[in-house]
């Protein structure tokens, strides 16, 4: 029950928003950080009453189902589960960041934004916990569109072109994906004697093997997560997206969006079509280990600072890729963690760039430098998340990677140590970063710009100490994950 | 000799010839009460119809003149060869079909009322929503559009629109009534 | 004694965690007080911890403290656990009591810098995560001190940060120390794949049973842990990074790029030993890169006029030493020449740290001169600090490593007449860099004037580190002279006993040839130098492109651009605006093609719809027609 | 050959005036006159084709025809009407506002 409170919140809190926004606007604002505070205490609140089941890494911690199409086999399926927990803790917290992100930046149909930005959380943490498969595809699109609409409206000068490519990429995927779900369910029908339905449990029971169906049906999920990942030859949409995008939009499209790709493939993919995933493994692990190196390539190149981050974000996803079709637990441990630790990081770094935007009004790296003298706290709390990109340790991204790159090395040592040498990479181009944009002769000529407000120092402040526990004490997501990981890498 | 007439009224009334014509074969075929129909509304209000509207226009002799500089034969040649090899194509299609003599019945009004009330009542209905579609459509785009009106055409604006309004549903109300009848 | 584990690097932590936090708060007594005290009661606790290691040795050797599990996945368990040793003890004892005496110092040296703070807080981290580095019990916790080192140099390298050259080569350090970490990183999956833990204890216990001496896999892991610790000891191919170093903070040179982080890699050799002894090939790569990098760089030092790059090659050079002597398995002397280095390195470099800002911030060192009498304390100081590089016989610290490293390398299992002979003409340019140093800055002219005295401040731990110089190095006598082993006693509870090739010829001749060797190196300084300018390179065309040769640090820096980073940014340049996005657009411009090439019939003539509609229909029934 | 196909004839001979007209005139009123043509065609057709099976249901086509031109004629001459209006002329290839 608690899942559907915390998704109506989110969807009621967005209307309300759009209605109290035509009378005024700070209310609205308001609404919309109450609305997400909510739905951000609501699990905690839950973990707290539950902590020794949660720590267990028990399996479907929460199971709440109605019949909602009964005819189509259509139900109300929502499931919770240790990865799903994880989940949606990261989604409620960055949501609130996000909010707050948006505080002063967001001038113009104030209402309309919140309404967006609160309908897009709702149907991120509606997919991490549908498990009907039609739910899923409705929450799928849930978040598509409210997103659409972010970039669109309040994004940056290339806004429109960004937002159709976003649209376009994700769409295709998304009815690549419907397609898949419909063959599956009436192959599941046709096997079970006319039982159609679109249950994840019951579509789990649905006996494929190795076939060109098996093959096909599988690529149809995959393509649509991977664009989302984005796996290299389709991750063009992301640095537009990334780039043009609000400020709160950057945060949740790399702190959240990405992940339900991921997610996807560990949820879906791999328990649907074990035969199937298996049998591309390699070639999916060869895909990330390009996408890593490609990524920080391109990473390196961009002048760009928003762009700069998207890339690394391919960069970092090409691990997911890679830990997740190395079928060790080891790995799919790291990947969660790396799906945790990439939503905190480069979501710190995103928001760094709309601060600096706000500040210096261009996301042009060669325009900026030495801003540490004008700005040392905000140069400090830059110099953490670079350096959690860069994989240091004690910073949460180095224990995913570790794992990950531990669990691949098993696998494949010859792409586990192609994907290290991504690592030296990553070097490059985040301290790229703080070299342009910190270090150096201080260049506005202007009145040099404000360090972090109060505001700002709770969203950084978060993010910091939320990137130190994971890198620290990294145990308590292991735990709650375990249960899945366990499956899956039984696989 | 419709359509290659240069003043509209003269086609008008050689419309109406083919209208009536046309009802003659009607009424070969042993279909009276279309026979009727067909001079009613085609011959009778769609015809007037069109002479009202040529009559508001006030074309006349200019237009004419118009006609004969625009129906030159490099305009008219490759359509009309066009559909002559349609017409072709057509009437090879209606002989090559098997030839069975056709009994001629002459089907009563009374019987295409009840298969028209009968089975085809939804159509009847919805054949009523397309003409007070019509009716409101006819109004709406005949009222003035002062304010709708594109930027570079206010200037076409006159008085006569007023009058043309009035007239226009008249008109259509007649026509409607005629249907119905 | 196990519970003060953990205040080691506690300490530190702590002061970095107020210093960064309330850093901009605070007033410069303040900050000094936490940034120094801390380290100070680090060391404090060190000695205490030491005592009582003598005292009392512990169970098996060392203490143990596990602070909480890191991470738990699966067959791979690791913990935030510290364990000391008697290595470990050494290197602990060199990082907090040299570091403490360098904190101190920069009290004074850094009082006028605007971010005060900034700097001891990065001193406090880096203290941190050395310590971290030598006290880890397992190898995933010691990349992190080992990457933590290699994070705070580069901000202490970069502490300057509004000249770009510091940026450049903050980064430039950054990276070059990174290759060597993700080839370690990948020597540690090797190695959890083959013996399943990352434990060092679990991993030296089970190695001998596990690998075949000599065989692929071993030989494969070492050679990958070996780089990661090139890396960071600035070994050859990897040196260039650390003569640019030297743009940080004179303290920062001498604690991190002298005395501690440096040696890392030396550690790392070390408490790996039993690893690297199961391979014997890496063994011996091991010593030729010593045997190298210390020829080469002690070249490049003898051109230099920086006076800091001329101790950075020396750097170089001294960890050369070291990694001869691992690589002929006297390990006891590499650890000891560790030892001693770090005294007379950090003297040097704080020293000449004292120079420069007296004299206005001037590098050059054919633009000091005479500063014997102007400053006398320094001079002193530095003498010491110099005849320790140059290893005079008997009366400094460094004779007594070096020395036992020279004959190792002759007479050890693994030494070769070859390597030998490499490090003697190491120590002859070792001398005779030194005492051009020495006579350029200190005899001679004065160029510049002396602008103000240092403190007192700076100048007592000059005076310590000169004594430690002068004698740290009587703890450990070489055999033949007086039988006092201290130091080899305690490091030979962890590290192996070297093993001497049968029929040594006599240690006697090979002390004699050393301290030959050192003398004459001086004597040649001396004939070059005393009295005049070394005007004379610039003279023969051959000499003084020898002299470039070498000033550029045998052009790796340029080899190296072209190699690698003129392709590099090249590639990324050609590919900023990615070549997959060029596919999606050339797929969407094709589109819009096509778009528009159909709306060229969407022109709005109505009779140019018909004439379609009639040509499709009449297409149609042609068709039909005609099928 | 027999009456129902004459007729037919008639029909697609009508059909292909009315289409001519459609080509060929740039006038809309003419143009309009000429669809009037192509319809009566074509409910013409119908109701040889009931004629022919002997059923009402071609009359009652012709009958919904006969309303769909009555609409269509309506609604088309008041367009015409703005379009005069509005642009002073009758010809269609002027009207072109779609134009590349």
């Amino acid at each position: 029950m608690i899942l559907v409170w915390m998704i109506s919140i989110l969807l009621i809190g967005g209307v309300a928003c759009w209605l109290v926004a035509q009378r005024n606007q700070l209310a609205c604002k308001w609404t919309a950080l109450v609305a997400v505070i909510a739905a951000f205490l609501l699990p905690i609140i839950w973990y707290i009453q539950h902590t020794p089941a949660v720590g267990a890494g028990n399996n479907w911690l929460i199971d709440y189902q109605v019949k909602w199409i009964p005819a189509y086999g259509i139900g109300f399926h929502l499931a919770m589960d240790g990865l799903g927990f994880i989940m949606i803790l990261l989604t409620s917290l960055l949501g609130v960041l996000a909010v707050l992100c948006s505080w002063n930046e967001i001038r113009e149909k104030t209402g309309f934004f919140f309404f967006n930005l609160l309908w897009t959380l709702a149907g991120i943490g509606g997919v991490f916990v549908a498990m009907d498969l039609f739910l899923f595809y409705f929450f799928w699109e849930v978040m598509l569109v409210p997103m659409y609409f972010l970039i669109a409206i309040w994004g940056d000068f290339n806004r429109r072109y960004a937002a159709y490519k976003f649209f376009i990429f994700t769409q295709t995927g998304g009815l690549l994906m419907l397609l898949s779900i419909l063959a599956l369910y009436f192959i599941h029908g046709q096997q079970h004697s006319g039982n159609y339905t679109f249950d994840y449990f019951a579509l789990l029971n649905t006996t494929l093997g190795n076939g060109a169906t098996a093959r096909w049906i599988m690529l149809g999920f995959l393509i649509a997560f991977v664009i989302k990942l984005p796996m290299v030859p389709l991750h063009s949409w992301l640095p537009d997206a990334h780039s043009e995008a609000p400020t709160a939009g950057s945060l949740i499209l790399a702190g959240l969006l990405l992940k339900t790709g991921a997610y996807g493939i560990i949820r879906f993919v791999l328990p649907l079509f074990p035969d199937a995933s298996a049998s591309i493994a390699w070639w999916a692990m060869l895909l990330g280990v390009v996408g890593i190196v490609y990524g920080a390539l391109l990473a390196y190149a961009q002048t760009d600072l928003k762009r700069l981050i998207a890339y690394t974000s391919v960069s970092h996803m090409g691990f997911v890729l890679l830990g997740v079709f190395a079928f060790r637990q080891m790995a799919l441990q790291g990947v969660v963690m790396q799906l945790l630790t990439h939503g905190v990081s480069t979501g710190a770094l995103f928001v760094l760039a709309g601060m600096l935007k706000e500040r210096l009004h261009t996301r042009d790296i060669n325009q900026m430098g030495g801003l540490w003298t004008a700005m040392p706290r905000m140069g400090a709390l830059a110099m953490v998340f670079v350096m959690a990109s860069l994989g240091l340790p004690m910073l949460g991204n180095f224990v995913a990677e570790f794992l990950i790159l531990l669990g691949a090395f098993e696998v494949s040592p010859v792409l586990a140590v192609i994907a290290s040498a991504g690592l030296v990479l990553s070097a490059l181009y985040s301290l790229r970063i703080m070299q342009k944009v910190f270090y150096g002769q201080i260049q506005t000529i202007t009145a040099p710009p404000a360090d972090v407000s109060p505001r700002e120092w709770i969203i950084m402040a978060s993010l910091t100490i939320a990137i130190v526990f994971l890198g620290l004490y990294p145990q308590p997501v292991f735990d709650i994950v375990s249960g899945v990981v366990q499956q899956v890498a039984r696989l | 000799m419709v359509i290659t007439r240069f003043h509209p009224v003269h086609a008008l009334l050689y419309l109406a010839v083919s209208f009536f014509s046309s009802s003659m074969v009607f009424l070969s075929l042993g279909a009276p009460f279309v026979a009727a129909l067909e001079i009613i509304v085609y011959a009778g209000a769609i015809i007037v119809l069109f002479i009202f509207v040529v009559m508001m226009l006030n074309l006349g002799r200019e237009t004419a003149q118009q006609e004969k500089e625009w129906l030159k034969p490099k305009v008219w040649v490759i359509p009309a060869a066009l559909v002559l090899l349609l017409l072709i194509e057509m009437i090879i299609l209606l002989f090559s079909e098997d030839k069975q003599v056709m009994q001629i019945a002459v089907v009563e009004p009374r019987k295409l009322a009840l298969s028209l009330y009968g089975e085809y009542i939804i159509a009847v209905e919805l054949t009523g929503f397309l003409l007070m579609a019509g009716i409101v459509g006819a109004a709406h785009i005949g009222k003035h559009k002062k304010t709708e009106l594109h930027r570079f055409l206010q200037n076409g604006h006159t008085d006569k629109e007023k009058t043309t309004y009035t007239r226009k549903t008249e008109t259509v109300t007649t026509e409607q009534t005629a249907i119905h009848e | 004694m196990n519970q003060l584990l953990a205040y080691i690097p506690a300490f530190p932590l702590l002061g970095f965690i107020l210093l960064s936090l309330f850093g901009r708060k605070l007033t410069n007594p303040v900050i000094a007080i936490i940034g120094a005290g801390t380290v100070c009661l680090a060391a404090i606790t060190t000695i205490v911890l030491g005592v009582s290691f003598l005292q009392t040795p512990p169970q098996g050797g060392a203490w143990q403290q596990l602070l909480w599990s890191w991470f738990r996945v699966g067959t791979l368990s690791v913990d935030l656990s510290l364990r000391i040793d008697a290595l470990t003890l050494i290197f602990i004892f060199i990082i907090t009591f040299v570091g403490a005496l360098i904190h101190i110092y920069s009290t004074f040296f850094m009082r006028h810098d605007a971010d005060y703070a900034r700097f001891f807080a990065s001193m406090n981290l880096f203290v941190c995560s050395m310590l971290l580095l030598v006290m880890a019990d397992n190898l995933v916790l010691l990349y992190l001190g080992w990457e933590g080192v290699g994070l705070c140099s580069y901000l202490l390298i970069g502490f300057w940060y509004d000249v770009p050259s510091n940026c450049r080569a903050a980064n430039k350090a950054f990276l070059i120390t990174r290759i060597g970490d993700t080839a370690l990183l990948i020597g540690l999956f090797l190695l959890f794949k083959e013996l399943g833990s990352l434990n060092m204890g679990t991993i030296l216990q089970q190695a001998p049973k596990h690998f075949v001496s000599g065989g692929a896999s071993i030989t494969l892991i070492t050679i990958l842990l070996m780089v990661g610790g090139m890396g960071k000891s600035a070994q050859l191919p990897l040196q260039t990074w650390l003569p640019d170093a030297m743009a940080g903070p004179s303290p920062v040179s001498a604690l991190i790029h002298a005395a501690t982080m440096v040696t890392a890699g030396v550690y790392l050799i070390a408490r790996m030993n039993g690893l690297f002894q199961l391979s014997p090939v890496t063994m011996a790569i091991v010593a030729i890169v010593g045997a190298i990098t210390l020829f080469v760089a002690g070249c490049s030092a003898l051109a230099q006029t920086d006076i800091k790059r001329i101790l950075a090659y020396s750097t170089i050079s001294q960890i050369g030493y070291m990694f001869l002597a691992l690589g002929v398995g006297a390990w006891s002397a590499a650890i000891f020449h560790f030892f001693t280095h770090a005294f007379f390195k950090a003297l040097l470099f704080l020293a000449a740290g004292v120079i420069i800002e007296a004299l206005h911030h001037e590098h050059n060192i054919f633009m000091m001169g005479g500063l014997r009498k102007r400053m006398p304390e320094v001079f002193l100081t530095f003498l010491a600090g110099a005849a320790a590089l140059s290893a005079l016989p008997l009366v400094s610290a460094g004779f007594y490593s070096k020395d036992a490293i020279l004959w190792y390398s002759w007479s050890a299992a693994g030494g070769n007449p070859v390597l030998w002979l490499m490090a003697l003409a190491g120590a002859f340019i070792t001398a005779l860099y030194s005492t051009r140093l020495m006579l350029v800055v200190f005899w001679g002219d004065m160029r510049s004037p002396v602008h103000e005295q240092p403190d007192k401040g700076m100048i007592i731990p000059l005076i310590v580190l000169a004594f430690f110089s002068v004698t740290a190095g009587f703890i450990e006598w070489p055999h033949n002279l007086f039988h006092l082993t201290l130091f080899s006693d305690q490091v030979q509870q962890v590290l192996p006993q070297t093993v001497m090739k049968e029929n040594e010829p006599s240690e006697w001749l090979f002390q004699g040839i050393a301290a030959l060797v050192t003398l004459s190196g001086v004597y040649l300084g001396y004939v070059l130098y005393y009295g005049k300018s070394g005007v004379r390179w610039q003279q023969s065309p051959g000499l003084s492109a020898t002299r470039d040769f070498l000033f550029s640090g045998w052009k790796f820096d340029q080899l190296y651009n072209y190699v690698f980073v003129k392709p590099y940014l090249f590639l990324t340049r050609i590919n900023k605006g990615d070549v997959i996005d060029k596919l999606y657009n050339a797929i969407a411009q094709g589109s819009m093609r096509l778009n528009s090439w159909f709306s060229v019939s969407q022109n709005g003539s109505l009779r140019m719809y018909i004439v379609g509609v009639l040509a499709g229909i009449l297409f149609i029934i042609t068709l039909q027609l005609l099928l | 050959m027999n009456s129902a196909q004459m007729v037919l004839m008639v029909a697609a001979v009508l059909f292909a005036l009315g289409l001519v007209g459609v080509l060929t005139r740039k006038n809309v009123i003419f143009m309009l006159i000429s669809v009037e043509i192509m319809l009566n065609a074509a409910g013409m057709a119908f109701v040889a084709a009931g004629a022919k099976w002997q059923q009402p249901d071609g009359q009652i086509m012709f009958l919904f025809i006969l309303a769909m031109a009555a609409a269509e004629v309506s609604v088309g001459l008041a367009l015409v009407l703005q379009i005069y209006h509005q642009h002073k002329t009758m010809d269609v290839d002027r009207l072109r506002e779609l134009r590349d």
